[in-house]
């Protein structure tokens, strides 16, 4: 079953209100095409779910500046001073976790399951007393799964039938999104027929995917930040 | 020499060979460049990339390719990619042997608080929980005082705790410090600076060991 | 044609075109047979493939890629394979349109009993809890009476279950029957047999559709 | 670093006692010469961990009838009939679990967590009440995390650095199993220098390997079961 659709009806398949989860870290696996498109269709009190705001002016960072996002959870936002401030001004609701933690609860929404029992940051300020369980002797907390509506992702290259490759340091929270939102939709500069990838070369099987977005060529959204090059 | 190489200098060589390090964002990410290009070393990055190192060539540098502190690698013999679940598994299977990292504070009993300033800074703790919490072996890296001249090294860590009773040694711009089972001992000392002189910009209580050069019991 | 192929054969309509299937173990593997070439199907196998096919010809069979039925397998255009978690992530989030699933027992209610008889067998449930309890639309392959002529799909399940209120669909030799909220429905005979003689070999009070031919309202 | 070992090297560090896991569903996966190896050295009193027993005569089913084995753990035995009679004969203490649940139990000791919440089972026999949760208004069944001290894995190819590449439907348990035991012994009939591999392609990263066994060459163990082919 051909997956693809254009970029205009991928996106119009969010609504308003819509929990978001958003693949990449930094730039890399950052759907930047997808994002505009939702930037330019305007859907608002979306709750995003991404490992980082990107930075001021670029990726989910628009869409907040925009006004279209009330929430966002996420690990760390130290490179994007905008979303600070949004934050410290009480206009834009933050939830943070430990890096893992988040990846691991979006994983556990991915693999059908509740929730699960860790150690990292029992003892912190993170924990609260009611997310602690105690169980057959040892003292847990309980970290509930991460599930969304919609997931936004970028793989370098798909097959019609959704088969996802990632490349690099794109791949950190691709695969884990496509598991635990309801509908996946992904952009890649690279649409193939099915066949062209070896089976065991797969990361995302196309099970999980809904919707393959082809991008014509890569924005320079996708290139070097210069400022990260060390001189 | 700067504070800042005369700290990257020591701590280089507490990076043994064959073993797996994680090198947090800032001051610890530039002991990469400090290794001889043949070391024989697997940097964690956790974006997911096992065998990170230095920073790629201007013609080779690929967009799709950061460490977590966004610098545009390379990747050594033997790299590989994997997502984020998998790369935190590694840390919390406590498969790294080594992680540098900055603080804030850190205190006598191996505290460490290097993430939020109540008030003032909390942008998130992104991965440094889980590798304070999980690493085997916690080496943190930090000016011996903070900018106004006051200890960072204290009895008891006063902002929010990164991880308890994490950290193997603090290497400052003034000495290495271990913590073990009897308190804070200095190893060495990186500069002409007596113990009572050392002692007074140290808020913890300071012992001082017998012998002379390098001696790790943490 | 046998009682197995009258089943296959009314069972392959199930498959839709664009599905994505789980064949279980014994008679529903042999479906894929059923199939022309070309059809626009993925088979998933839960030990890690979405995409497999038919039997490999005997010169390109592979040692190291089976299904879970033991069958040296080919792979389909586009077919992945990965570990049995991601394989189980599938199932659970139930990304499977169909799975097709033999019964020792199914009842009125849609129960299914298919992997234990206390004392006798319990070999393992496998994956077929997971594959019941999570499949979209469940399709029971089974003589419609055991081998000694006893009735297997029953008011009340006596065996372990598999799931609950699972099954969509009941296809036997003899018909095929619908699992609703009105209790079980007959939608198709496969053989010229009476109503007053198909509701004999059933324990369950079957409901006889008034329409004629295929039609489908679980 | 190197972590290449003698096949007599690798196994001698196993005791007698030891929790094992070992990769494979039916034949693909199955670490035939690690196994023959813990066979001909004879340690006793395991608990084995793998999705099946084999068939009887074949895999861990020597183990198994060798007496070596005090305990198993798996999803369904019914392929192998000396098992079954062991077990009806209370020789082999077997504990079962659905194949799935047996996966994720041990992708969550490999992720460093303890348990999960699920709701597969959740009202069936396998669920004892002292396993079932209410957690926020809704009632779970938890699954611990299962580990053990080793793990005997087969790759198609794998490097120095423990780096591994599975095959077919050779993947199964075996990165769930390198992540979940404290030693991951691997055999390879294809042992390559560090830098074979594209990134993006290994399936199991070095840092969760210990020990890499080179394979001269595969014996029939590893072929085609003649009674599985359909005439």
């Amino acid at each position: 079953m051909k997956k693809n659709q254009t970029i205009e009806q991928a996106i119009a398949a969010i609504p308003s209100g819509a929990r978001v989860m958003i693949g990449g870290f930094g730039n890399p696996g950052t759907p930047f095409s997808l994002i505009h498109e939702l930037l330019r269709q305007g859907q608002t009190g979306l709750t995003l779910i991404k490992n980082d705001a990107n930075e001021a002016g670029h990726g989910i960072s628009k869409l907040i500046e925009n006004g279209q996002v009330s929430r966002l959870i996420t690990t760390h936002i130290g490179l994007n001073k905008r979303a600070i401030d949004l934050m410290n001004q009480g206009q834009l609701d933050i939830e943070f976790h430990p890096q893992g933690i988040l990846a691991e609860k979006i994983r556990t929404a991915g693999a059908g399951s509740f929730g699960f029992l860790t150690d990292i940051g029992l003892d912190s300020e993170i924990t609260r007393p009611e997310d602690l369980l105690d169980w057959q002797g040892q003292t847990y907390k309980v970290e509930m799964a991460l599930s969304a509506d919609f997931a936004l992702l970028h793989a370098a290259e798909a097959d019609w039938l959704g088969n996802l490759v990632y490349r690099g340091s794109a791949i950190n929270f691709s695969p884990l999104m496509a598991m635990a939102a309801d509908h996946v939709i992904v952009e890649t500069p690279s649409l193939a027929a099915p066949g062209h990838f070896r089976p065991e070369h797969i990361h995302t099987p196309g099970a999980f995917v809904d919707s393959v977005v082809s991008l014509a060529q890569l924005t320079s959204d996708y290139g070097i930040i210069d400022h990260h090059v060390r001189r | 020499m700067s504070v800042a190489e005369r700290i990257l200098s020591r701590a280089v060589n507490e990076i043994t060979p064959g073993s797996i390090v994680n090198l947090g964002i800032g001051l610890p990410s530039r002991i990469m460049h400090y290794l001889p290009d043949d070391f024989d070393v697997q940097i964690h990055s956790e974006n997911g990339i096992l065998g990170a190192w230095k920073q790629a060539a201007p013609e080779a540098m690929d967009p799709f390719l950061i460490d977590a502190a966004g610098a545009y690698v390379s990747l050594g013999q033997g790299a590989s990619l994997f997502d984020s679940a998998v790369s935190f598994a590694i840390i919390r299977r406590a498969r790294l042997d080594l992680t540098m990292i900055g603080a804030f504070e850190v205190d006598s009993a191996g505290n460490l608080a290097n993430w939020k300033i109540p008030g003032k800074f909390s942008p998130g703790i992104g991965g440094a929980m889980e590798l304070a919490q999980k690493t085997r072996r916690i080496v943190v890296l930090t000016n011996h005082t903070d900018k106004y001249g006051k200890p960072k090294i204290l009895h008891t860590c006063r902002l929010p705790l990164t991880a308890k009773a994490c950290v193997s040694r603090i290497i400052t711009d003034l000495a290495v410090i271990d913590v073990t089972g009897d308190g804070l001992v200095v190893r060495e000392k990186l500069v002409d600076i007596s113990d009572a002189e050392l002692q007074e910009k140290t808020e913890a209580e300071l012992n001082f060991a017998t012998g002379e050069g390098p001696h790790d019991t943490a």
